[in-house]
């Protein structure tokens, strides 16, 4: 049975142990499952909020392509991933990969594989919005994403 | 005609979210698009000062500069990517 | 401020978002979360049930010193892990191991390394009950558990 | 008088899961211990016929087979982990 990933470009928060269940729903060959959270943060008391521009259309396909990819290449069994978009507040979640199969190694690489290519290949923004009203104006890319991406190459 | 659409401060710059352009029969790759743009005024000047920072997707699928524009009906243009 | 692991040793079933939620409550320096789930497998529709043994006290004691490794190791700022004994049937949880870091590296790696060697180190033996009455006896330790751990070392 | 707890099938052979044993002085070190506890009945001797797959703890602590018992109170003998 082929596997099909569960992608879903969203304004609201999510939980996870609610998406856990659906992934693992009436199936019992299941043995591990890792999920990562991407979480706001604050950057030591100066963000106010992050947010979040995204290209409809693309930014579901692109992921989708991402995950389809980990599915392939590591056996997964199931693989939801949820990526919000709009005004993100310190402490807020901002993305979700859940990555399950039969053993733990394929279950860490698929949600650590999709995430390394979410980071560079799937079209987000953030702008940074600071406590003492100014705008801080667009994260840059960092050097670190485009080399933990080489590492699956 | 073609659909352009920019996002994050490539959008900020040139001052619009989206835009129905004709583009000429000799602007046939993503490196003569940006050229081409980049004549078009002050906004799109500022914005694609350092053209190879700037990302292209032709019908929603990442293209490499050299890549042929080969009809896309929507081409968007937008800053290395910062999402997760 | 140093961080404390909070391990629990439990019959009972775990929610994984109420255990994240935990863990990051109040605070906006967590940027990455990885969370880990073990569920029972019914290895091809065999398995009645998993009985899991433990030597309470040390189960404790040996992840708690395997999360304090993790801990300084990866520069972890939340650390949760929680082991269920008694009668575990499939499709049911088993282990769930939570890492939060500033970045998403060390929450994949401090998850990762705390599973390796609680696979290896924590006493809990898995005694397998299968459907057609029988009892197929103690699960045999897998090479696969020691090798996983070589790659830390 | 130390305190001696079995588990997993280390436990179902030897037939009890825990008993506490005077230790006679020579038996210092974890090897000892085995050999010692070999000698006391059919069910130890079907426990520990490989006495190199068995683990022990002292006092809740791993120990390597040539571990002195440094006075250990609590030692527990079992089969190779399988948990998580």
């Amino acid at each position: 049975m082929p596997v099909s990933p569960d992608i879903r470009i969203q304004r609201g928060d999510f939980d996870i142990s609610a998406e856990q269940a659906t992934l693992s729903e009436g199936r019992a060959d299941i043995g591990a499952v890792v999920s990562f959270t991407g979480l706001c943060r604050d950057e030591n008391g100066r963000l106010e909020a992050l947010e979040l521009e995204h290209y409809p259309g693309m930014a579901e396909s692109e992921i989708a392509r991402i995950a389809r990819t980990a599915i392939d290449r590591f056996g997964l069994v199931g693989l939801t991933a949820i990526h919000r978009y709009g005004l993100i507040r310190p402490g807020e979640n901002i993305v979700l990969v859940i990555a399950a199969a039969t053993h733990r190694k394929a279950a860490f690489d698929g949600a650590a594989f999709v995430m390394d290519f979410l980071k560079t290949d799937a079209p987000f923004w953030k702008k940074e919005h600071l406590k003492d009203g100014s705008d801080s104006g667009w994260v840059e890319a960092r050097e670190a994403d485009f080399s933990a991406r080489g590492y699956w190459q | 005609m073609t659909k352009l659409i920019y996002f994050a401060w490539v959008r900020e710059r040139i001052g619009v979210a989206e835009e129905e352009i004709s583009l000429p029969a000799d602007v046939n790759d993503v490196a003569a698009l940006l050229s081409f743009l980049k004549a078009r005024g002050e906004g799109y000047e500022i914005a694609l000062q350092e053209p190879e920072v700037i990302r292209v997707a032709l019908d929603r699928v990442h293209a490499e500069h050299d890549a042929p524009l080969s009809g896309a009906r929507e081409i968007a243009l937008f800053p290395p990517m910062t999402g997760g």
